[in-house]
């Protein structure tokens, strides 16, 4: 029976067992660098922590707050610039990428640019920033999400960062690097991958407590529901212990 | 190798290679002069209204800040922006000086959307917003910074980013590939803090470098803030230590803490609750107002600035500093 | 964007971005294992006849001159070159052991035309030679590094030089002006030396950095030489100074003094008469055959040269080494 | 009156007079070496020698023997690689080359590729090495040559670093930067320039006791003969203390 825990620590977790030994994977700002730290604390050791601006194979005993900072490359591999290692991507060199956005369609197309019309915008978001790169050219990506209709849309308003854009064989036509595209969602009701045939969003498992209808009334598209839905473990005592005492001690995210 | 797509944004600043060239040739000492001035000097000298401008590394790291503050400070107006920002370009936005940008990422990172983007843009001050990614806007900078007038990549392709750019799609003749072609960039004004420089201009720089090479070698006028000022025994000493040769270079300004709020990699770390008074007061345009009169408008320089964040502060920031070992 | 002009060279290495990044994604280990081994070692495992293969900086200057010469006692055949060279490549010509050249220079700088070149080329013994600038040959390399299929450049224009290479003149789409389009450069083999490495392929290098980066990054298999082996808490001690990051490295070689007669800069200077000695045997095929016979194949491994060349003369070389001052 | 001297100290003298101070200049191996040398010494203080593969602004204390050796690189500015200081040459910033080739033609092209036919030549030459590099993107080039009828050839047989190619705008035509070209020929016979009308090499100043009818026999083409021919001073007895005491004492090159 494990303890009381946020919808962030659940999240972060879930995010974190993701993540495969021994490979290397963007990280961005918030919940992808706590899940990388636990991750590298637990079931990924051999991680390799590759951060836009320079900093590669850190070891994180500091949680970063910027994807520029000194902590992303503290005892580090190396520490270049972003065009090394966005270049390094683009020759295939990168594993992993962790994304987020304010919307996400059926196809893992992410938005991070406009709500509304683009020159005449509802809201004005930061950007893609690296995002864009990332989806481009990682061979895996796996998108971060709060979970409600408002994000969950049949179609983004502009698409920043590519998923599998219209649906199968879209990224091959539009010039993106083979084999690459996205495998999973993190949201705060459940996990996600993708229907091999359709690119189209597909339950995986639920975090506890959570239904299905639950999810699909917050998704504003017609989601994959497979005959066998998972559940998501809850966080360990011991993930929640290393997240708490030695991650984020002093809760600057959590 | 016909274009089989073009981006309808604006090429917000137009390049010539070849008047590139003649500035390099005509406006750039190879004679190694005296370039030290204080910011106001550096800035007053350099910037001007509707220039085209950048700032490197970015509001947190290693950033001019002093600089930019000091471009606050002087009233410029319709300035032409690339970022790759946070506090730095914020505070512009919230100044209301910025016209057209050249957009990759504007945020306050984790504290995520910055209320000073969302009002410039929306009510249409900020006039256009022609979309890039982080690497695409440097990829620009790398194709000025080696001469060419573009460069090709694999970003963008399939997505909004591209339709909103000024990137043009074509086939590679080699591989039959497609590729997105990055017209250069090449900044009037350039704005980069680093760790040491000497009174030429010959710059050191310790931890990542982000796009400080690029952004040096792609711009007209380059104002380098330092943290110290070394003598040029120490760049000779250390040749291949130099990432910006002093002839890249016009003003050197020395401003200690010139990052801060932000970092400066093994000198001092951020100033948290410094950041966060920034977060915190932007939410609403008289909060950023009351920010740039407290720390910006209502001060004299960087010193003044210094005195007001006081030492204790600065110094805890310096115990917070990311060490060697 | 049409083709204004394409040269008539042949394409040595046909190059394929995708499968390059496959090969980076499965024949590159992330992890930090133990690469180290010896020139046999190295040179077996991932040499092979009729790869396509380079070396870095160039014979007189930070060269694996104990990888290239190990190269030639295992005796592969219809190597295909790129150089940029000077004794390492002259040596692989005297050796009969390259099959086509993409040539920028292969001399003996202030001492002339290799006449090893000249019988190589002059005798059909090189069936082929595609013809292009050192600038040109790098940037091929860079393009490869960054993941793109070609880079423009204002170099070669209006010369034989594009005719007889494999570039391509198309118009910039944005500003009209002429460019030649380097086609990328994918390595199936590189050799480069550096001042000091760890064991899983961590590089650091002093002075000048030639193209070791750019070769570093465009190579199917890397082979690194180092005057010093370090522990990893160096490398990460200073993680601005890795030049090429392990997961670039197959192998790792401890060569001191890898470079000579070469030098390798603030550690040992060049051994003039050692090089002489080659310019002057090389002058007839026999002399060359001599010269191999002596320093190459008739010697177990660079232990064994290091021995013949005697410490004395080693030592002289240190004390001819560049210093810091 | 001055004391005995060589050819090559000669021509090394009369090149050093051609350096301007406080500019940039690319070296490449041999008399430009000395020639630079030398002129940092005498008229040209502030000059800034610029090597291929990356050193800047070194201090010439020691005479370097390749482009490469850390003397490029003594005490300079900064020591990069060959992609930085070409693409600082694409750029605009560097103002002199040095260049030389076994052939050159009246337009000042030079050919360092093969004598005779590219593919089966009867002379395989070094390559072009930089030198197509610097001959495309520097501002003024400067060709130092032995000075015979066998190299002053009426066409090069690989045009392999671009003079005036073909003569008046011909170099812009082919998109080579404009304002850019050679401006010299220093030879061991004479100093020649180009005639602005025609681009095409004309004698400017003899060597001493060398005649123009001497020039011409040595020349391969039809120089162009102003009417006014000047003559160039012997090396000084300063500049012979310098090459010899100072700047070559082994008598590596002269």
């Amino acid at each position: 029976m494990s303890e009381e825990y946020s919808k962030t620590e659940l999240m972060i977790c879930v995010a974190a067992r993701l993540f495969e030994d021994g490979t290397t994977c963007f990280i961005g700002t918030g919940i992808p660098m706590l899940a990388a730290m636990l991750a590298s604390k637990t079931t990924a050791p051999n991680l390799v922590p590759v951060f836009e601006f320079g900093g590669t194979g850190a070891i994180l005993e500091e949680l970063p707050r910027a994807v520029g900072e000194a902590r992303t490359f503290h005892k580090g591999i190396s520490a270049l610039g972003i065009c090394d290692t966005m270049e390094t991507a683009q020759r295939g060199f990168i594993d992993y990428g962790f994304l987020g956005g304010a919307q996400i369609d059926p196809y893992g197309n992410l938005n991070s640019v406009t709500i509304g019309d683009h020159d005449h915008p509802k809201a004005r978001l930061p950007g893609s920033g690296g995002g864009n790169d990332v989806g481009s050219h990682c061979w895996q990506t796996i998108a971060i999400m709060q979970h409600d209709a408002r994000r969950f849309v049949p179609r983004v308003d502009f698409l920043t960062t590519p998923g599998f854009l219209t649906g199968p064989g879209a990224r091959e036509a539009a010039g993106l690097p083979p084999g690459t595209g996205p495998i999973a969602v993190v949201s705060t009701l459940a996990l996600m991958d993708y229907e091999p045939e359709t690119c189209r969003m597909r339950l995986k498992s639920l975090h506890p407590s959570v239904t299905v209808d639950e999810v699909k009334a917050n998704t504003g598209f017609e989601l994959v529901i497979p005959a066998q839905v998972g559940k998501n473990e809850p966080p360990s005592a011991e993930e929640l212990r290393l997240l708490r005492e030695e991650i984020d001690p002093t809760r600057f995210y959590i | 190798m016909e274009i089989l797509e073009s981006g309808i944004g604006e090429i917000i600043q137009p390049f010539d290679l070849d008047e590139f060239r003649e500035w390099n040739r005509t406006r750039k000492s190879r004679k190694l002069t005296d370039k030290l001035m204080t910011e106001q000097e550096a800035i007053r000298e350099f910037v001007y209204d509707g220039c085209y401008i950048g700032t490197e590394l970015y509001g947190t790291v290693r950033c001019p800040m002093s600089l930019a503050r000091e471009v606050v400070r002087q009233g410029f107006k319709d300035l032409r922006v690339c970022g790759q920002g946070v506090l730095e370009l914020d505070l512009w936005l919230a100044a209301g000086i910025v016209k057209k940008l050249d957009i990759t990422y504007i945020g306050l990172e984790v504290y995520g959307i910055p209320p000073s983007l969302r009002r410039a843009v929306e009510s249409g001050q900020v006039e256009t917003c022609v979309e890039w990614s982080n690497a695409s806007i440097s990829w620009r900078m790398k194709a000025a910074a080696m001469g060419v007038p573009f460069l090709p990549t694999r970003s963008m392709l399939g997505t909004d980013m591209l339709k909103y750019s000024a990137a043009k799609v074509v086939e590679d003749p080699f591989t039959g590939i497609k590729v997105a072609l990055l017209p250069a960039l090449i900044l009037d004004v350039a704005l980069i803090h680093v760790h040491r420089a000497d009174k030429h201009g010959n710059c050191q720089i310790e931890g990542i470098s982000g796009f400080a090479l690029e952004m040096a070698r792609a711009c007209k006028r380059l104002i380098i803030s330092a943290e110290e000022i070394i003598p040029t025994e120490e760049i000779r000493k250390y040749p291949d230590r130099t990432m910006i040769p002093y002839y890249l270079v016009d003003a050197v300004v020395h401003a200690p803490y010139g990052s801060h709020p932000g970092e400066m990699a093994y000198l001092y770390g951020r100033d948290e609750p410094g950041i966060k008074e920034w977060v915190e007061m932007s939410k609403t345009a008289e909060g950023a107002q009351e920010y740039l009169d407290k720390y910006v408008l209502g001060l004299k320089d960087h010193e003044a600035y210094l005195q007001l964040i006081g030492k204790q502060r600065l110094q805890e920031c310096v115990e917070l500093r990311e060490k060697r070992e």
